[in-house]
């Protein structure tokens, strides 16, 4: 390996980092069920995409799984109830984000009872239509949960259109601390076999191919065991290398296809869902159960009770965090709250925090592990430029964005960067490259925006210019009108008195 | 053929215009500010220089020696050097009227750009025929340019750099040259 | 439901680092200059010691100084993670060993003052610092840039004490001719300008060069130690094999090429690798960061035109040794070929065009 | 003497001939950039930047007597595109832009005169005489000609409350 990774390293094939993974203890312990906590907070928006739409009052009881908000728009996800209860209020809550903005969010108190509406579970899923599995699904509100939140339907029913004719399972997990598909391969590897056929048969591909992190041995040996029987899905291993589980890494390391920029990976015949996903989907097909919980992974130096917890979606990371026994000492050597993995999750800013269904993970770092400090000047160094897995010139593109040169920075590619943070893990400088990239999207967003809106300003000014015209051009045609009754008016009393003249004669 | 290998490499390296014999400051401190724009004002000063080489090298060996109005010279050379921006003014504004709106003032003032008129001179001082003169001039238009792109690239860096505020902007370009001239010394007393 | 207030302003990802840091990376090229450097105050004695203390001593004030004038507010961090230090390491192996003590000042000023300095401090400069002092020292001031002395184990002198060693470094005391000489290159060229032929001139010059054992700069001193020192950065990853191959090269190939041709006019491959700056350059000018290119392609180009120039400048030029020049050219040159050596963005072809998309069946 | 003269004369005569023709041929029409640039403008002809209108600022922009930021309601947006059509450098952090405002009406100081509803260049204010006015929201571009008309200051500028879609990262402290 030693020598491979030299000649990776002579050829240029070297992107990526290897950072320490961590992913130990917490993944050797076994799933704990968080119980039912009193009140679980439910943003609509929860998924990329438009929100959901609520379709619930105030005060109204509902049953666990029961339609909460309805999708609108192409690109959308349901909510389901995760518990039976009452809805005490459609208000909003902190979204899982750095800002500390609010969403709005539903409000439901749990009765305890915790008890299904009724499910419409099928037991013969391939005997389904392609697109009937796509409904179901949609309706599931099953997304992504490796971490984007994609409307999974969409996907699915968009590579069933485009004649997909690969199946790719991530089961990379490439963020350190992170175990929870970890744990769901050893766990429930049949189900995700099963859930990897019946996306299969929705999508029309030919081949399923699961690319698992070789840092993972037992998931891979319960994965291959699984599979073990079936001719079409195939387990391989993939070096584990961070950002591994990046969709486009993934399918460049396991089919040796590359996915065109501005593409998706639908238009080389590949569909991509985490192992996660497989297993919703199941549920949705096989028992009809939508996606009220997920398996997360709670870690960090200062958890006292690190590990893999199912919760229900909803349920506040304070309260998760209580189950896994509460920080250390009462949180005193926090530094820093995160959703999600170390690379690239959010930081949040506080722990009053929903699970939304894209959560893999809740952290809660020491300062050693965040190892922040203030940044030196960047020293040109290139450790960036080698680590990018993109290709792209993260220092270059950081000088730009520091002179607000936004624009000279897409040039080089700041559009192509997919925020792996790479760039700033090496960074001997301890450069927050990332930030600038994201402030960077940020302000050209706003700029969009911006754009759009002059374009508004100008149609909207010649609306008025016509109406104005179009005011002035009647008032004219009204005063000529006026001056031609007038006229006529005149003339025809003067004929009159003419008349009357005549006769008076 | 390796003398005019020579000629042109002497001319653009070791006697470059701009870092050796100080001509033509005016468009390198003036319009290096963008490779892209560098490179125009590059091509342009090198269109004139060639062909403002070839015409006073015709005016000068069919029309003034011939009549004895050596004292004409320098006017007949900046009329011709005139016309000849004129021209390329024209012919830019046409073309790539984002290049006439970059180059700016600095496109008319190649008629007074020195490297023009002094390699123009220069031919006439060493009496090179005209293929040598065309070359002269080639060579000439090659180091300027050569120059001229090298030094923009350094200031695009130098734009991303933290230049401490009394230095910024002039200063430090004209540090940046003086380092590149010292650069270009290397090349001082090669001969092959 | 209130939210809390948020007391630090938001950062985005990675929330983890890998830990390397600037100082360390000064520390481990300091570490690897050490060896050749120690075997340098062995070779040169006291005078090379003061001239080396002195450049870094320089180097470090003036770079306090022009902080402290530019109001820098994080002058003891930046001072501490080494790169004035090493700038002033570097120009010290690259001057004569027993220059004055005016010379070690003078070009710890320039290096830091106009070489970086002036242009925002570490990272922003475009021409490497140790290079600048070098160019300058040696054109304005070529006596005292060119006065090489014997390497005491081979001088017919002793070697001066610690107090004769001060008064040499501090020009009270000339330096004996005795134990001068000219460097292998310089005698070349002279040899040449005589119209004699290298052959003759320079019989079994290459072998001593390996131990440092004939007159040079300071950091020239035994070929073998440099190379140790670099293969250390290589194997620390400190620095890429792709900028020193492309040096070494780059010299080796046209040197060979004109040694086959003709013997007599031109140095063999082996005797240009050695001589001079050349390994020095190679390792640890080359390499700078901040003044060379980003990309491993740009780098081997980089190299390439480094070792080129300085042979083209040794063989052809006014000048006997053509590093710092060449260095300097290609420092030039840096950001043109960072516009043209780009890597491929995934998904994209070369020129940055989205890659085709397959048609499909 | 007269060879001198003549010479002169008739080199400047061939060059004048010669630079006259090939003005006919390579003569430009106007200006393009203008013309570019005010594509680029709102074209709200709100006056907030002391010309008659938008194509009067392009002009001023592209002969160089107004910076590319003269135009508020343009913003960074247009500033950066213009620089970037133009080949300028600019400074965009002297460009006050705290994020986009709007008008706002206090219903209660409104009397209903509609001076602001005249003003308004994209008709965002409505409401009839006598009757509290509203602005729209999606139609005011945030020029504020409306507010120095209002007689009784009930229209003022609010900012647009920041939301998840319009946060933007803050850029990382300089190092």
């Amino acid at each position: 390996m030693g020598l491979m990774q030299l000649f990776k390293q002579l050829a240029g094939d070297d992107w990526g980092v290897h950072p320490d993974d961590r992913k130990r203890p917490a993944a050797d312990r076994p799933v704990r069920t968080m119980p039912l906590p009193a009140r679980l907070y439910l943003p609509l928006q929860q998924h990329l995409g438009s929100p959901a739409r609520p379709v619930v009052l105030v005060g109204q009881t509902v049953l666990k799984g029961e339609l909460i908000a309805e999708a609108q728009g192409a690109v959308s996800a349901p909510i389901h109830a995760p518990t039976s209860g009452t809805i005490v209020a459609v208000s909003e809550v902190t979204a899982p984000h750095p800002s500390g903005l609010t969403l709005p969010a539903i409000i439901l108190e749990a009765d305890g009872r915790d008890q299904w509406c009724e499910l419409d579970g099928c037991a013969d899923p391939f005997a389904l239509a392609p697109a009937e599995i796509g409904r179901r699904v949609a309706a599931a509100g099953v997304v992504g949960l490796g971490g984007a939140a994609f409307p999974s339907a969409v996907k699915l029913s968009g590579a069933a259109r485009s004649q997909v004719t690969t199946l790719v399972i991530n089961g990379g997990e490439c963020e350190p601390y992170l175990s929870c598909d970890d744990r769901l391969m050893r766990d429930a590897a049949a189900a995700i076999v099963d859930g990897i056929r019946i996306m299969r048969h929705a999508c029309g591909a030919r081949l399923a191919l699961v690319g698992i992190e070789d840092n993972k041995p037992e998931a891979i040996a319960a994965m291959q065991a699984a599979a073990a029987g079936q001719a079409d899905i195939e387990v391989r291993p993939v070096p584990a290398r961070y950002p591994m589980g990046s969709e486009k890494q993934l399918i460049q390391v396991l089919t040796g296809k590359e996915v065109p920029a501005d593409g998706r990976a639908f238009d080389i015949g590949i569909l991509v869902h985490n192992v996660g996903t497989a297993l919703a989907v199941r549920a949705a097909i096989r028992e009809g159960k939508p996606l009220i919980s997920r398996l997360l992974t709670v870690n960090g130096n200062c958890v006292a009770d690190p590990g893999n917890v199912e919760v229900r979606i909803g349920t506040l990371a304070e309260d998760v965090l209580a189950f896994a026994g509460g920080l250390k000492g009462d949180g005193l050597g926090l530094a820093r709250r995160i959703v999600g993995g170390p690379m690239m999750g959010m930081q949040i800013p506080h722990w009053r925090v929903p699970v939304v269904k894209g959560s893999s993970g809740i952290l809660a770092l020491d300062a050693a592990e965040v190892a922040s400090r203030e940044p030196d000047p960047c020293i040109r160094c290139g450790s960036c430029v080698k680590a990018c897995p993109v290709g792209l010139l993260p220092l270059e593109m950081s000088a730009r964005i520091r002179n607000q040169a936004y624009a000279d920075a897409v040039d080089i590619g700041l559009k192509d960067c997919i925020a792996c943070g790479c760039c700033a893990y090496v960074c001997p400088s301890k450069i927050p490259l990332v930030q600038y990239f994201v402030h960077a999207k940020g302000e050209l967003a706003a700029q969009e925006r911006g754009k759009l809106r002059n374009e508004a300003t100008r149609k909207l000014a010649l609306q008025r210019q016509e109406r104005l015209d179009r005011e002035a051009r009647e008032k004219a045609e009204a005063a000529a009108r006026r001056k031609a009754e007038r006229e006529a008016a005149a003339a025809a009393k003067a004929a009159a008195a003419a008349q009357t003249v005549e006769a008076g004669t | 053929m390796s003398e005019i290998l020579l000629l042109l490499l002497s001319t653009a390296l070791v006697n470059n215009v701009v870092l050796i014999k100080f001509l033509g400051l005016c468009p390198v401190m003036g319009v290096s500010k963008s490779v892209d724009s560098a490179f125009g004002m590059g091509l342009a000063t090198t269109f004139v220089l060639v062909l403002a080489s070839a015409a006073s090298w015709m005016l000068d060996n069919w029309l003034l020696q011939p009549l004895g109005l050596g004292y004409l010279r320098i006017l007949c050379f900046i009329l011709v050097i005139a016309s000849v921006v004129q021209f390329t003014e024209m012919f830019i504004k046409k073309s790539s009227p984002g290049l006439y709106q970059s180059l700016g003032i600095y496109l008319p003032l190649i008629t007074t750009n020195c490297a023009v008129l002094g390699v123009a001179l220069l031919n006439v001082q060493q009496q090179y025929s005209l293929f040598k003169s065309l070359l002269y001039g080639f060579g000439s238009a090659l180091g300027f340019t050569l120059v001229l792109l090298i030094f923009a690239g350094l200031r695009e860096r130098v734009a991303l750099a933290r230049v401490p505020a009394a230095f910024a902007g002039a200063p430090v370009a004209f540090i940046t040259i003086s380092l590149l001239a010292l650069a270009f010394m290397g090349f001082s007393g090669l001969n092959v | 439901m209130t939210p809390l207030a948020i007391t630090t302003p938001p950062v985005a990802s990675p929330h983890a680092h890998g830990g390397n840091s600037v100082g360390r990376t000064m520390f481990r090229v300091q570490l690897a200059l050490l060896p050749a450097t120690l075997y340098g105050f062995w070779l040169y004695g006291w005078p090379s010691f003061f001239l080396w203390l002195l450049c870094i001593l320089s180097c470090v004030g003036s770079e306090a100084l022009a902080l402290k004038l530019t109001g820098s507010p994080r002058i003891r961090a930046t001072l501490l993670d080494g790169s004035a230090a090493l700038t002033g390491w570097l120009l010290a192996m690259t001057l004569p060993p027993w220059a004055p003590w005016w010379v070690a000042v003078l070009g710890g000023c320039i290096a830091i003052v106009i070489g970086k300095q002036v242009f925002g401090g570490v990272g922003q400069n475009v021409f490497n610092p140790a290079m600048v002092a070098r160019v300058a020292l040696l054109v304005s001031f070529p006596l005292p840039l060119t006065l090489w002395v014997l390497p005491l184990p081979m001088a017919t002198l002793p070697a001066p004490d610690f107090v004769a060693g001060l008064r040499i470094f501090l020009g009270s005391l000339p330096v004996p001719d005795a134990i001068t000489g000219a460097t292998l290159l310089g005698h070349a060229k002279t040899e040449l300008a005589r119209g004699l032929d290298l052959g003759q001139a320079l019989a079994a010059a290459p072998a001593t060069s390996w131990l440092g054992l004939r007159p040079g700069s300071f950091g020239e001193s035994a070929a073998l130690l440099i190379l140790c020192g670099g293969l250390y950065l290589l194997l620390t990853r400190v620095i890429t094999w792709q900028a020193p191959l492309g040096v070494l090269a780059g010299v080796a190939i046209p040197a060979a090429i004109g040694h086959a041709l003709d013997p007599g006019r031109f140095l063999g491959a082996e005797a240009q690798l050695l001589s001079g700056a050349l390994l020095l350059g190679a390792f640890f000018i080359a390499t700078d960061y901040v003044t060379s290119p980003n990309t491993a392609t740009g780098q081997l180009i980089f190299g390439l035109g480094i070792g080129f120039l300085t042979w083209v400048i040794r063989s052809f030029g006014g000048y006997p040794e053509g590093m710092a020049f060449a260095v300097l050219l290609m420092n030039a040159l840096t950001p043109v070929i960072d516009r043209f050596v780009k890597p491929r963005i995934l998904g994209r072809d070369r020129r940055g065009k989205p890659l085709d998309q397959p048609e499909k069946a | 003497m007269l060879a001198a003269v003549l010479s002169l004369t008739l080199l400047g005569a061939v060059l004048g001939v010669v630079l006259g023709i090939a003005s006919k041929f390579l003569s430009v029409e106007g200006n393009p950039v203008v013309d570019e640039l005010i594509a680029m403008m709102p074209g709200s002809n709100c006056g907030q930047c002391g010309f008659p209108g938008c194509s009067g600022a392009a002009a001023a922009i592209v002969d160089g007597s107004a910076p590319p930021t003269c135009c508020p309601p343009g913003g960074k947006a247009l500033a950066s595109a213009i620089a970037a059509r133009l080949g300028l450098s600019v400074d965009l952090s002297g460009l006050a832009d705290d994020g986009p405002k709007i008008a706002l009406v206090a219903e209660e100081l409104c009397i209903g005169c509609c001076r602001c509803s005249k003003v308004c260049p994209t008709d965002a204010i409505i409401g009839a005489a006598k009757q509290v006015h509203n602005v729209f929201r999606e139609a005011c571009t945030g020029c504020a000609s409306c507010v120095e008309k209002c007689p009784t200051e009930a229209l003022s500028m609010k900012p647009l409350p920041v939301t998840l879609q319009h946060w933007v990262m803050p850029r990382p402290l300089a190092a």
